[in-house]
């Protein structure tokens, strides 16, 4: 066990897997001499030359070289360095690496990780604070993880480099310089398993990525009034573990959804829906669902911090579930 | 080529009498330019085409009969008819694949090229692309990142003057396009297309810089499509007299002649009759091939496996 | 009124938004001399000149320019031939077109247009197929509407026309054949407004696009059972009319939602989040869901139709909904 | 070019405080870039800039009270604090826009330009943008679609020599990016883009063209950011002579030797004092303007205004 950052357990487990396989390589802009904007890659291409690399800013056509790349033998690590650009990467995720396992019968596999970062908070504007999770998480055959712990980050992303499909490994801007125990061993993230993060007995708050960490505030928070939260951190966001939804809501029976995409055709919605029809009859009340407000996201900060979640919302969500 | 000519008029054939699903691209005229580069490489090597790739699929080795099969959504096919004339690949053969949106078929050989370079294999990969394709955001990118990092990849141009229905003088700033390769610093050079022995020198060179680690070359090959752009357009953009001049200049002819003057005539028609016989043969059995029976794609579906979800 | 077919009634809105405003213009691929590939403007080179106009393939760059040119005074109408091709266009609509309006602070409106078809049935494979519903109306600040029947594709194509917002207009490549009385006045198409396809009690369906036509022929098929169906036609997918779905669901008591995108994060779960958040009490069961299956769709007529939903999948899903 | 370099150097300073939110792009050393071009423009004509626009801004005569208030969010700021330094637009003045998406504002000045050709307007319409962003798709597929329909569109490559932390040898295929001109058949050239008269040259005759029909014309003005990509860089790849040499080509004590010249060097130490005079004036004003109070955005709302939803 070590404490570190999540920058840097995203780090360990890019060194890690580098080392291990010869065929993995990372590339994006920015990520070699200046060891990316976030320091994630920081390092690397001292270790591993070549096979870390700097990119013309050019999205759609990285994201469809990785496609075939890993088609042919290698394992990309693309970094795409805000999540509001995977609109440029969509083609290429949707109309080529979703489809070729599928309609090539099985004649080929897709072993690459798309590596963003998204969310609001810093004041960085509409087109710099996005979460674009519904997009992606949309997507057949790829797989969309966003760890939020450093040791989730290190195992899943491991995991995710081993992994034989595609993977867009979803990262948040305020979570680089947050801190956990990370493990030595070499653990693999199991892709499609949540994560309680707190135990509780009054409702249940799934929650992805950042929220996880409001969540947790709202749960200290409604706790201190006298109400049990369980947070449970998704973690997978495709595959989804409806089992531990499922099994959650069925002691509580009253659930909020907390995802930092907008609201309306967002990822909240797909666990409101999944949730209220595998466990309609647990449910006491409607599932809550809290989300980005539907809007562009505003520069200022009285007005960025009434569009995107955070503790007070989600707290209020519960209490609301409960009334 | 002629097999490729064969199996294209069939299609044309059948698709008449309304047995195709969907339109059919067919690159009747074109097929030199599929059959010559293919003919440069291996099966290691690499080549994604386009929605009209028939003469690649053809000139990379690959099986009339199971070409028939995919087209005709047959078990047997090379997809087991989940790809369909316009997505087939067939790993084996190093072909990785008929691209349907244009201008994708361009990174796709990039990001192969790139596989091949930090393995430090002894493969190049070709991209085969229209003269619409050429006008893609997508094109730009992959040329300079190419040209920039000396990735081991031919971008064999196939000019056949038309984006679906529409004069490339309407889609193109330039006539010429290898032009555009003095952007990225690589050499570019225009070739008739129709000239097989011609595509397949061009080719041979750019496959050869590839080879040696000098990075790309563009190839502009002017061809034409003698059938329009697929069985469901209604043609009426393209002049008689153009289609007569191209007519003259019909690859399977020319190239009849030159291969008469060294095999002799004999030997050429022996050829094309057993060309007919295989792709009559494909026919007959792919299309009493059975139709495939549907199954779940595991990869997509969006709840972990012990989930009762789906 | 007079009987025309879907694609003549598009083709009309057209003509007349054309000739009643000059800053209309239309551009796209082989949309001028050719008249589109489904011939929804044909004709219209001829009348309007320089503005209906054959671009080159660059889908990406079009529809930034369309977003630009509505801000300064002109009303573009872009088509972009299949859905599939729509992540080309998401740059534009997600980090351009959805975004001024408000972080300029009303200075600007955006006048456009993009016009689209999805869908699948008739063998175009995994990349000409696709109904990408839930990506575009994920985007705050668009409109995004389906009509199905002529009269509608004509009405909402003026209004959206008209509308000071940029609209994404869906059609469907197996309507623009089928035949509908459209009235001859003026009639503006109202958005965000459902219209009640076919009346019924036991039952809500609610559907998109072409799905409508399916739900109509299983609402007879229940018919035939004794199960009384009603059929809403959504029309706008974004805005959505909440009060229309919460009044036929307050009648009915259960509801099946059809929409031809992908299942997992698609329009349908957002169909199926709201009318369970805001119709709890009302429902007797969990809202059922049908949409295509989570896979990259197949070329084969045999696998195709497994994947696509039809009336006897949305039929099953009612009568379900009713066990 | 001085009310802009004094603006930068408060911000970094600003910046160094902590009293910023975000980083702010500085263009120290670009300035003869932004304000020469926007000088060859009226209010009619349209200019697009990037995320590092500053000097297009106050080239375009907008106030830099109101551009601080919107970099400081506040309310007084051109957007309301909505938009912020990156994504700045403003109407009155044809300043439509900032763009933090790299290669945006390309497409944005080509889309303006059809709206001007449509509509017979007497505007032109011109798109400032990065080495980085010259390599992005859209770059290629605006180019190619501005020349083909001679739209009256100015394309101003502002080569600083880097992308982000990456050096441009690192980006590009090619070091001279104006030559890519030749493949959409417009003119290109290269200039001095720290001589703002050479700047204001260029960039007239190319708009004269613009005007008069005859379509774009790209221009690479050669260029340097002396203060690295933005507050938030951690510096260290620029070496320290490149740093050095560039700061002896700085733009601003350049222009004032010239103006001196002619206009006597009093005069320029009083403009220069007036500009100080104004920025202070503005840091002033801007930071004790009020904050924005939230409005949620009614186009936005995903249920139609009747309904109860959002
Ligand atoms: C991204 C994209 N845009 C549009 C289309 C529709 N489309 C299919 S083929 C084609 C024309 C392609 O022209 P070219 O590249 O010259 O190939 P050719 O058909 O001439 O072989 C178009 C516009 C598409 N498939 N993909
Ligand atoms: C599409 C996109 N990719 C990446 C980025 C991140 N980014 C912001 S500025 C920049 C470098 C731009 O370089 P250049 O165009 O030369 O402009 P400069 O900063 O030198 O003025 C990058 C990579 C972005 N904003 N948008
Ligand atoms: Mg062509
Ligand atoms: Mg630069």
């Amino acid at each position: 066990m070590a404490m570190m950052r999540y920058a840097e357990a995203l780090n360990r487990a890019l060194r890690e897997e580098m080392a291990r396989d010869q065929t993995v390589f990372v590339f994006g802009e920015d990520i070699a001499s200046y060891g990316g904007v976030f320091k994630v890659t920081q390092g690397l291409a001292e270790a591993f030359g070549d096979r870390v690399r700097d990119t013309p800013i050019s999205e759609q056509t990285l994201t469809a070289m990785a496609v075939t790349a890993a088609m042919t033998g290698t394992r990309p690590v693309l970094e795409i360095m805000y999540a509001d650009f995977l609109p440029l990467s969509l083609d290429a995720l949707v109309n080529q690496a979703s489809i070729y396992n599928y309609i090539w019968n099985g004649q080929v596999t897709m072993p690459f990780v798309l590596r963003t970062q998204g969310g609001g908070g810093v004041g960085t504007g509409a087109q710099h604070a996005k979460s674009l999770d519904s997009m992606v998480a949309h997507i057949p055959g790829l797989r969309v993880l966003a760890p939020v712990t450093p040791a989730d980050a290190r195992a899943l992303l491991k995991a995710a480099i081993r992994d034989p499909h595609p993977v867009v490994f979803l990262e948040h801007k305020l979570l680089y310089n947050t801190r956990g125990e990370v493990p030595d061993d070499d653990t693999l993230g199991e892709i499609g398993r949540a994560r309680i993060a707190r135990a509780g007995r009054d409702v249940s708050i799934f929650a992805t990525s950042r929220m996880v960490l409001e969540a947790e505030k709202a749960a200290a928070e409604l706790d201190a009034a006298g109400i049990s939260a369980e947070v449970v951190d998704l973690r997978s966001l495709r595959p989804l573990d409806l089992d531990a939804i499922t099994a959650s809501v069925g002691r509580t029976h009253h659930a909020v959804v907390v995802n930092e995409d907008w609201r309306f055709c967002g990822y909240a919605a797909e666990l409101s829906a999944t949730i209220m029809e595998h466990a309609f009859d647990d449910l006491d009340a409607p599932v809550e669902r809290v989300a980005t407000l539907d809007m562009p996201i505003p520069y200022a900060e009285t007005l960025e911090r009434e569009v995107i979640p955070d503790a007070a919302r989600i707290a209020a969500a519960a209490r609301r579930a409960l009334a | 080529m002629v097999l490729t000519r064969l199996l294209e008029e069939r299609l044309g054939d059948l698709h008449k009498a309304g047995k195709t699903r969907g339109p059919i691209h067919r690159c009747d005229g074109q097929e030199a330019v599929g059959v010559g580069a293919a003919a440069v490489l291996t099966d290691a090597d690499f080549i994604t085409t386009t929605h009209r790739g028939h003469a690649v699929y053809i000139g990379k080795g690959l099986e009339p009969r199971r070409i028939v099969a995919e087209i005709f959504g047959r078990q047997t096919g090379y997809c087991g008819g989940r790809g369909g004339h316009m997505l087939l690949g067939d790993v084996e053969h190093g072909m990785l694949g008929g691209n349907a949106i244009v201008g994708a078929s361009i990174p796709a050989a990039a990001g192969m090229a790139l596989s091949i370079q930090l393995r430090r294999e002894d493969r190049i990969s070709v991209a085969v692309f229209g003269d619409g394709a050429a006008q893609t955001g997508i094109c730009h990118e992959t040329m300079n990142i190419a040209a920039l990092w000396k990735l081991p990849v031919v971008f064999l141009l196939e000019h056949n003057e038309y984006g679906l229905t529409v004069h490339h003088s309407v889609q193109s700033s330039v006539p010429d396009l290898h032009l555009r390769a003095a952007g990225y610093g690589m050499p570019g050079e225009q070739i008739d297309g129709n000239d097989v022995i011609a595509v397949h020198q061009a080719v041979s060179r750019a496959a050869q810089r590839a080879r040696r680690g000098d990075g790309p070359s563009l190839i502009e090959a002017r061809t034409y499509r003698l059938e329009g752009f697929s069985t469901s357009d209604m043609g009426g953009y393209q002049t008689p007299e153009e289609l007569a001049a191209w007519r003259r200049r019909d690859p399977i002819p020319q190239s009849r002649e030159i291969l008469a003057e060294t095999l002799g005539a004999t030997r050429v028609a022996d050829v094309e009759a057993a060309a007919a016989r295989e792709i009559e043969a494909a026919f007959e059995t792919a299309l009493a091939d059975p139709m495939p029976a549907f199954v779940p794609h595991a990869p997509s579906v969006p709840y972990t496996a012990r989930g009762e979800g789906a």
